[in-house]
């Protein structure tokens, strides 16, 4: 399926733009979806961490994906 | 219960959050001003940019707003973040808490920007003479 | 270092007062907001009517905002208190504290609060629709 | 020796004015001047505590008065 997700902060520059379209397996998991968004953007490994949202919540890693589903790369916030 | 929130790429009003929250049951105001420092660690800071998840970000607001009445007795709560390019002295953050007594207002405060700056997706780019950096990005 | 006081028989102003603390090396602004409530303990109040020893209020209040510095890194403390007769949501008494980060505008910002309602002389008078109290005064 | 006093809050009220004379020994002290003004104003007696400023200080019970300090009467203050 394909998808598309939204990066903010640090993830925007690493990823090269503030939207990517991946494809993913059907029935993929926000935790598999991490995993494959390390091995194409090595530089987001090196952060000290980042989350997914899904659908505006941080998303747990056995969170299933569907295409349909608003994404986003959430590198560490620092607000306030 | 009342609870305001907003994120404005424009210059934020101290005083119309603190009017959000007044009201004649309430004996106690305190409110967080967060602003732009001039330095971070000893070196000169000449802007920051913020930027927001805002949907996702007003979301995560609300979550703190609504704890801070489950846990202490308060009247109202004001978060109002800024987005854009920030000078040294401007606001980037009020958080204004009304309450019959203030320690409840004190302690919802401080626990209202203490986890907004764990929870909220919002990011911070320090900018320097020399270099830019994401705060809080790498180890 | 910076402390700025006040005792004013007319309404007080908040701008004023968050601007006495605003400065380029600060990260965290607290402010503290005492306002008049509509009722003590379950009985209407009409009106408060405060009353200072002026001179020996400004030198506790002074006192108080110099342990903030002994205590806390903090960079700036305004406190500003009013007296005279007070309506139901009117301004009290306003302290704002500047650090450079927030842990130590809050925890100076509640200290000095906590401390000015134990040592400062200032008398406040409460009004009920059938008869008048002066707080605290009795056990 | 004659002193003057000045009288706040609920003590202007018991005391029937924000200023009091009165006739003091010579050397006397706060604590001798306290319980002069209960015998004087027994209301003060029943208030949860009072205490004398003495040059704009609060004064321990020690403290020597003379005629030229700045006395006042204190009691339960509640600002803010």
């Amino acid at each position: 399926m394909k998808i598309t997700l939204r990066a903010f902060g640090i993830a925007k520059e690493i990823c090269g733009g503030s939207t990517l379209e991946l494809e993913l397996p059907e029935h993929a998991t926000a935790g598999q979806l991490k995993q494959l968004l390390v091995l194409q953007y090595p530089r987001l490994g090196g952060l000290t961490s980042f989350l997914l949202g899904v659908n505006q919540e941080f998303a747990a890693p056995d969170t299933r994906i569907s295409p349909s589903d608003e994404l986003a790369i959430i590198p560490p916030v620092s607000g306030g | 219960m009342k609870i305001q929130l907003k994120i404005s790429d424009t210059p934020l009003d101290l005083m119309a959050c603190i009017n959000q929250v007044t009201d004649p049951a309430c004996g106690g105001i305190d409110v967080f001003i967060g602003t732009v420092r001039d330095e971070t660690q000893g070196k000169p800071v000449l802007r920051l940019e913020f930027e927001a998840y805002e949907s996702m970000a007003l979301r995560e607001m609300q979550k703190i707003a609504e704890q801070t009445f489950e846990h202490w007795p308060v009247l109202s709560i004001a978060i109002h973040h800024r987005t854009g390019v920030l000078e040294v002295g401007d606001v980037a953050v009020v958080i204004a808490v009304g309450a019959a007594h203030r320690a409840a207002a004190f302690e919802a405060c401080r626990y209202a920007i203490d986890t907004l700056k764990l929870t909220v997706p919002i990011w911070k780019k320090e900018v320097f003479e020399d270099g830019e950096v994401w705060v809080a990005s790498h180890p």
